[in-house]
């Protein structure tokens, strides 16, 4: 791969929250320009510490370490964006959508250009600025709410977005709409789209990650990891899906997942693991890194 | 605007109509009346104390009392008090004054140092001013209100520093009741605020330093603080009613009590009705300040 | 790390409290209302060492008299005739250090309970006020001030009219927190309303309604652990308030009556400057509210976390 | 008669009459002769001013309907008398009334009036004001509290003027003492509140935010200024009609100041810091602590004795009593037995209550005249220690018995257990019944202690009836059984026990109303002094009130205010005001001196 091409490499990635949970316990992955990556797991796994890690925006009293590294593309300012998944609770809920969006356009620019970065963004997400400048947040749905939420992140024209559930909240219709958006606006921009949906991440993502217990435990392209999944988990997770559609929710794949501030011995997975080998309770497997895609002692069998 | 406002005003009449005729119910439920004292006279007879009891109406049933009152009251004469034989609102007004005196400026001061402490505090957790206030809170708030009170009165008789019945006494003791807890509201709606969702949002989208602050967090904690501002003038009045009785500040107070103890029922109807006026009046004027300031309560969905 | 140790220290503080009045019997060495009428208003008794034997002034004659331990049923006491009073005794003679331990019993009981009652009046009132249909939540709000503006004392002196004179002092006092703590809903509940409110908007309670159940079970942790920090802050400003609403109360001859006792009453010195300046041990219950406050306020502030 | 004698303060009213043909005293007027009252011995100072402070505020300046102590304090500065009883000596006194006369066998009195005397207006005071004053006291539509003071056996007095400067006063029976009657009957101007009297207003007349000039009377003050909740200023009457020896006109104060402090502490405190020149109704405790408190060093603080007021315990004897209870019944049974009643009495450390509650500075009593009534206190009733073991035999005698437990059961085996209800604004009331519940559970009873706000507690007791057993202070305004007839009498609406009786209960009832009644009527002294003495042992072998205590009067003021001489009943400190006058280069002007 072409080093010019990588836009955010992370690794060895651990964050530890002040009442002591470990949510994310050595991650590493890298996001290539104009690249959609996919993460993928249920909640509690630690996928959006992960996502407040790389876009810096953990909380007060939590420790991060490993490396972020932003690098190679040269747009306005080097920055990560994030779109919340509550897109609702990102907005003031007294200030005028316009109002707002001048806001977040002041950073970085000045004078009449703020007005017309601000009216550009929300065109550029299909809300006419002579519609919607005036309109306050409550008055939007769910789907402009996110689309405008998006328009806040063009502003800065951020080197990499991090989504972290964007559509969790939305119907199906505006979940298209959206994540068309994401894909037709964000220009080089790298994406890490996070869900608990495999479906969505099968039609949006290129690549995609699977974690499970702070760690990730499989990756491959879309096609790789849905359709022939290597590691019992994501095995689990694909078959629960095509049994109820339930959207990925675990609950049928028996016994708990980890407690985060548990220290952990093993495979996380392995308490629940159909596949369990007496050195699964033993040693932990490989981790998910340049050469192995799969984190598991059963893979490669 | 003006049919929200004009329905609030109905509703704050009905309250005043319902205030007193609890007042009424319960004077009637508290047993002994304004001439019950004149029994402990050896000298007067009973028979003589049940004539002047008819002769002030005290014989007839409550609601026939009530019925009097009110229809007087409509015409603005809010009866007549039994002890100091002359109306009511006569015998209240120079006293008012006085009270509204004492409670506005220990109001004032408890917000004004609130505010500040609560942003000293807000701008810098775990910081000195955090930390002091936080001292402060629980020490006001653990030292009994009435032991205070005691202990100033003695030092303001010992050392002459503070004049008893003077206003600084009475305001140096109401003041450390009211200061703790508006400071906890503050510093607990300053800390919400600035921990919202938006505001990390905001942040997130590069908008920080003084922005941030007026045009983001005040607002919001400007919302919890609206309703406790429309609640704390009232509360801080009847608080101010026994600190006037403690320290001898001429106001309403040690009218009031008086009045209770003395049965003297008129004079303390019009007293709480007062109280509920201004109560009412604070709760409607704080909602008008957020209506002004919430756009969701204004604009349609 | 710090502040969760201090709310171990200040929960052990108050536990051991509890258990002392609790042992009250065992611990001190007389009885609350026992009279020693030769020996009023003596200060604390001074003490001192003698060959490894805890000495102390007997209250009556000043002369000293040897400390017995684990003797007639007490922990510590001196031998009669001899009277020792470790924190002095009150104008009738009576035993302050054992006043102290029987008069918790009444007042860290009806504080903890005037507390929860208000507090859990208030929460219904402000939840159903927020999540209730409009008419209710005015209707609330409008009871809530009523119930904010009207002079309680009338009805608290009407109650006691109609209670039954030879009721205990015990039972006439939770009649009287019970009671106050139901009029006190008011101001939680408006707190509690906005909360409610807020929660409202946050959208939790919306999407509980829409999604399956782990949304609901989000929404419900987070409401919870938000519901927390306000009920903790409450009961940190309720408890103190209801442990000293019974000095005032006692004003009003609606506190607790002899032979009862209680450390509201103990109080009532504090407003008797003159008494107070010539016999200052008499203010000792102070110095046992001041830390039980403290104790309370670092526990709700750490529920409040 | 009308000759007094005091050697506890300095000045004594002058006997008889003194003419005072000067006109020079009182510019612009013109009067022939002014007959003024003269101390021969006082020799005072004129100036200065006087600030004390007043437990609550006054809630009127209307004598008929002023009846709170605060308000009668005030009104007793501005209005006169036509006879006074001197509070020090206890003994009426000529006041507006130079003299008086009972005759027929005391069912008439004449009393002469002084003659060119002045109200604080200027306009001249007749026989016509003190007619239609007595007219307003006994206006049956108006039905001022005092009105029942008025009314001898069942019928009002007749007042009627004989001439302009004299009176007669017809009653329908005869009756001791009637000039003590007059006392405090305040004599008010005709020509100032007729016209409010015929619009029917008279109850409005005179409130504390009236006009300063629009007050007048006969007292020694008047009227200056007033500031709600805050003070009353009252400025020399210069028409006053007492004089001194050197024929200085009195009173000798510029003005009197009064503020309000809420309570006693609040008093205490504002005398302490010097704010205040007097202070009167101490209790123990506060009068123990001004004693060693630094500050008041050299402050007169005084002792004058036990007071009229006498505090007792007594039984609910009213039949039917808490609606014919079974339960209340059953311990009316045990009250209604004098034996009982008398080991309640023997149980009581009536000592105890004196030193503890009382730090010492109260008399123990037996009976409901106190010692500090000299003159009627009865020196022959029994005063039995207190006696533990007395109380069990009269128990034991009665039937009644004790349990392992030593808890005390009747002879039908029901538990002795009952409450006493108490004024719980009253701290040393309080701290008694502490006392007494002590003392009874040591006869095996079991006794609560109920306190109850004031008024709530005279509801129940005196109108409702409802309740065991209370105790009580009561404080006679003055010093005469006849003040007290509506307790002695069992039809008097104060009988507490058992009031308002058709025909007396017991014999021992229709014993004392048969005393009573012949006293009342009784005019020689010494014969009457025998029926009340009689009256009262009969009370005190009854026992239907237990009495505890009376306590002292305690009152301090500054040093260098003279003739400062607390009485022991109301107005304690200020009933000699006239006559208060400051010591050369003591507080002139009261407030500021002491710092």
């Amino acid at each position: 791969m072409a080093a010019a091409d990588l836009l955010l490499d992370v690794r060895d990635l651990r964050v530890e929250y002040a009442n002591g949970s470990r949510a994310v316990r050595g991650v590493r992955f890298e996001i290539r320009a104009g690249e959609v990556v996919g993460l993928l797991g249920e909640s509690g796994c630690g996928k959006t510490s992960v996502a407040l890690a790389v876009a810096g925006l953990l909380p007060r009293g939590a420790r991060r370490s490993g490396t972020v590294a932003l690098s190679g593309y040269e747009g306005r300012r080097a920055t990560v964006g994030f779109l919340f998944q509550e897109a609702g609770r990102t907005f003031h809920p007294f200030l005028s959508l316009g109002r707002q969006m001048r806001e977040a356009a002041r950073v970085g620019a000045s004078g009449e250009r703020v007005g017309r970065i601000a009216e550009e963004a929300l065109e550029a997400v299909g809300l006419p600025a002579g519609e919607y400048a005036g309109a306050f947040p409550h008055q939007l749905s769910g789907g402009q709410l996110q689309r405008a939420q998006l328009a806040q992140v063009l502003v800065a024209e951020p080197a990499a977005i991090v989504a972290d559930e964007p559509t969790a909240a939305l119907d199906r219709a505006a979940e298209d709409q959206v994540l068309d958006l994401i894909e037709g606006t964000r220009g080089k921009a790298g994406v890490l789209l996070i869900s608990h949906e495999p479906e969505l991440l099968r039609r949006r993502a290129g690549r995609v990650m699977v974690m499970y217990g702070g760690k990730i435990v499989e990756r491959g392209t879309a096609e790789q990891v849905f359709d022939a999944p290597r590691h019992p988990y994501t095995q689990a997770l694909m078959a629960c899906g095509k049994a109820g559609k339930t959207g990925g929710r675990v609950a049928e794949i028996p016994g708990q997942p980890p407690d985060p501030r548990g220290e952990q011995r093993g495979c996380s997975f392995a308490p629940r693991c159909a596949k369990r080998m007496a050195v699964c309770e033993e040693r932990e497997p490989a981790a998910v890194d340049e050469a192995n895609e799969v984190s598991c002692w059963a893979h490669g069998e | 605007m003006i049919r929200f406002l004009a329905g609030r005003v109905a509703q704050a009449v009905l309250l005043l109509i319902v205030v007193s005729a609890g007042v009424f119910a319960l004077a009637a439920l508290a047993p002994g009346d304004y001439f019950a004292a004149l029994r402990s006279d050896p000298r007067v007879d009973p028979a003589a104390i049940e004539t002047l009891r008819t002769r002030y109406g005290l014989d007839r049933p409550v609601e026939v009392r009530y019925g009097v009152w009110l229809a007087g009251a409509v015409r603005g004469d809010f009866g007549v008090s039994l002890a100091y034989n002359m109306p009511v609102t006569e015998l209240l007004a120079p006293r008012v004054g006085k009270s509204l005196a004492l409670a506005s400026a220990a109001w004032a001061l408890g917000w004004v140092s609130a505010l500040v402490l609560a942003l000293g505090a807000a701008l810098r957790p775990g910081g000195l001013i955090d930390k002091l206030t936080s001292w402060l809170v629980s020490t006001l708030l653990v030292l009994p209100e009435l032991l205070l009170a005691s202990v100033l009165v003695l030092v303001a008789a010992r050392t002459g520093i503070l004049r008893l019945g003077g206003f600084g006494l009475a305001l140096l003791t109401l003041a450390p009741g009211v200061v703790p807890v508006l400071l906890r509201h503050a510093r607990a709606a300053l800390k919400e605020a600035a921990e919202a969702t938006f505001v990390e949002a905001a942040r997130a989208r590069g908008i920080a330093g003084r922005r941030l602050w007026v045009m983001y967090i005040f607002p919001a904690a400007a919302n919890p603080l609206i309703s406790l501002f429309g609640m704390s003038f009232a509360g801080v009045l009847s608080a101010s009613l026994v600190v006037e009785a403690v320290t001898g500040w001429p106001g309403i107070g040690p009218l009031f009590l008086d009045s209770i103890a003395g049965r003297d029922f008129y004079v303390v109807t019009v007293v709480t009705l007062l109280m509920a006026a201004l109560l009412a009046a604070g709760n409607l004027a704080a909602d008008a300040m957020l209506y002004a300031l919430d756009p969701r309560l204004r604009t349609p969905q | 790390m710090r502040a969760r140790a201090g709310w171990k220290l200040a929960a052990g503080v108050l536990a051991g409290m509890y258990a002392a009045v609790l042992g009250a019997g065992y611990l001190a060495p007389y009885d609350a209302t026992e009279q020693h009428r030769e020996a009023p208003l003596r200060a604390p008794a001074a003490m001192q060492f003698e060959r490894g034997r805890l000495v102390v002034a007997d209250a009556i004659s000043g002369r000293k008299v040897a400390v017995h331990w684990f003797s007639g049923g007490h922990l510590f006491g001196a031998e009669a005739p001899a009277l020792y009073f470790p924190l002095g005794s009150d104008e009738f003679g009576r035993d302050q250090f054992s006043r102290i331990l029987y008069g918790g019993r009444i007042s860290l009981m009806a504080a903890l309970l005037g507390a929860m009652v208000s507090l859990g009046l208030g929460l219904a009132a402000g939840l159903m006020s927020a999540l209730g249909p409009v008419w209710l939540d005015a209707v609330l709000m409008r009871l809530g001030e009523v119930c904010l503006a009207l002079p309680w004392l009338y009805l608290l002196l009407g109650v006691r009219a109609f209670l039954p004179l030879d009721l205990s002092p015990e039972a006439v006092f939770v009649v009287f927190v019970v009671l106050a703590g139901m009029l006190g809903w008011a101001r939680p509940a408006r707190l509690f309303r906005g909360l409610g409110l807020s929660l409202k908007q946050a959208g939790y309670v919306e999407a509980s309604r829409g999604f399956g159940a782990s949304r609901w079970y989000v929404a419900r942790r987070h409401m919870l652990s938000e519901l927390r920090g306000v009920v903790g802050t409450q009961g940190a400003l309720l408890v103190p308030q209801f442990l000293l609403a019974e000095v005032t109360l006692s004003l009003f001859g609606l506190g607790i009556n002899e032979p009862g006792v209680s450390w509201g009453t103990m109080l009532d010195v504090v407003r008797q400057p003159a008494m107070l300046a010539m016999n200052p041990w008499l203010a000792m219950p102070v110095l046992v509210l001041v830390p039980v406050f403290l104790c309370f306020q670092v526990c709700a502030d750490a529920m409040a976390r | 008669m009308t000759i007094m004698h005091s050697r506890a303060e300095a000045g004594t009213l002058c006997a008889g009459i003194v003419l005072f043909g000067m006109t020079s005293l009182a510019a612009g007027l013109r009067t022939p002769a002014e007959e003024v009252a003269k101390y021969q011995d006082l020799h005072g100072r004129a100036g200065g001013s006087l600030v004390v402070y007043q437990r609550a505020e006054p809630k009127t300046l209307n004598p008929l309907f002023g009846f709170d102590l605060s308000s009668r304090e005030v009104i007793g500065l501005l209005q006169a008398d036509l006879v006074h009883i001197n509070r020090k000596t206890l003994e009426a006194e000529p006041a507006l009334a130079s003299g008086w006369k009972a005759s027929e066998g005391g069912r008439v009195y004449t009393l002469r009036l002084r003659r060119g005397l002045h109200f604080s207006d200027g306009e001249p005071f007749t026989a016509d004001d003190v007619v239609f004053s007595f007219g307003l006291y006994l206006d049956e539509k108006l039905n001022a509290p005092q009105r029942d003071l008025l009314v001898v056996g069942g019928e009002p007095i007749r007042v009627e003027a004989v001439d302009a400067g004299t009176v007669r006063v017809a009653l329908s029976r005869p009756y001791a003492a009637a000039e003590r009657l007059f006392d405090s009957i305040a004599i008010v101007p005709r020509h100032a509140v007729e016209k409010a009297y015929r619009e029917g207003t008279a109850d409005r007349l005179w409130p504390v935010d009236a006009k300063p000039g629009s007050v007048v009377g006969m007292g020694p003050y008047r009227l200056k200024a007033y500031v709600p909740g805050q003070s009353i200023v009252l400025e020399r009457n210069p028409f006053y009609w007492k004089v001194d020896a050197a024929g200085q006109r009195l009173p000798y104060l510029d003005t009197i100041e009064f503020r309000f402090a809420g309570t006693e502490d609040a008093q205490l405190l504002h005398f302490v810091n010097g704010d205040a020149a007097m202070v009167s109704g101490l209790g123990a405790r506060n009068f123990e602590y001004l004693k060693q408190e630094q500050r008041t060093r050299g402050a007169q603080l005084v002792d004058a004795g036990p007071g009229l007021e006498y505090n007792f315990l007594f039984f609910n004897l009213q039949p039917g009593a808490e609606g014919g209870d079974p339960a209340f019944r059953v311990r009316q049974g045990w009250f209604t037995q004098d034996a009982f009643r008398r080991a309640v009495s023997a149980a009581i450390d009536r000592e105890g209550i004196v030193r503890l509650v009382y730090g010492g500075r109260a008399a123990a009593i037996w009976g409901p005249v106190s010692p500090g009534d000299r003159r009627w206190w009865d020196a022959e009733i029994p005063r039995p220690a207190r006696s533990i073991e007395r109380a069990r035999q009269l128990l034991g005698s009665a039937g009644f018995h004790w349990s392992a437990e030593h808890e005390l059961f009747d002879s039908r085996g029901n538990r002795v257990e009952f409450s006493i209800v108490t004024s719980s604004s009253n701290a040393e009331r309080r701290q008694t019944a502490t006392v007494i519940q002590n003392d009874l559970s040591q006869l095996g009873m079991k006794v609560e202690v109920v306190p109850l706000e004031f008024r709530a507690m005279l509801d129940r007791v005196m109108r409702a009836h409802r309740f065991d057993a209370a105790i009580f202070g009561l404080a006679s305004g003055d010093a005469d059984p006849n003040a007290g007839m509506n307790v002695w009498l069992s039809s008097g609406g104060m009988h507490l026990w058992n009031a308002e009786q058709t025909s007396p209960a017991t014999d021992w009832e229709a014993e004392i109303d048969r005393l009573m009644e012949q006293q009342m009527s009784e005019m020689d002294a010494r014969r009457r002094k025998k029926l009340f003495d009689r009256a009262q042992a009969v009370l005190a072998e009854h026992v239907p009130l237990i009495c505890t205590v009376s306590p002292d009067i305690l009152a301090a003021a500054k040093a260098g205010l003279e003739n400062f001489s607390p009485a022991v009943i109301p107005p304690y400190t200020l009933w000699n005001a006239e006559r208060l006058y400051w010591m050369t280069g003591a507080g002139e002007a009261g407030v500021s001196s002491a710092r």
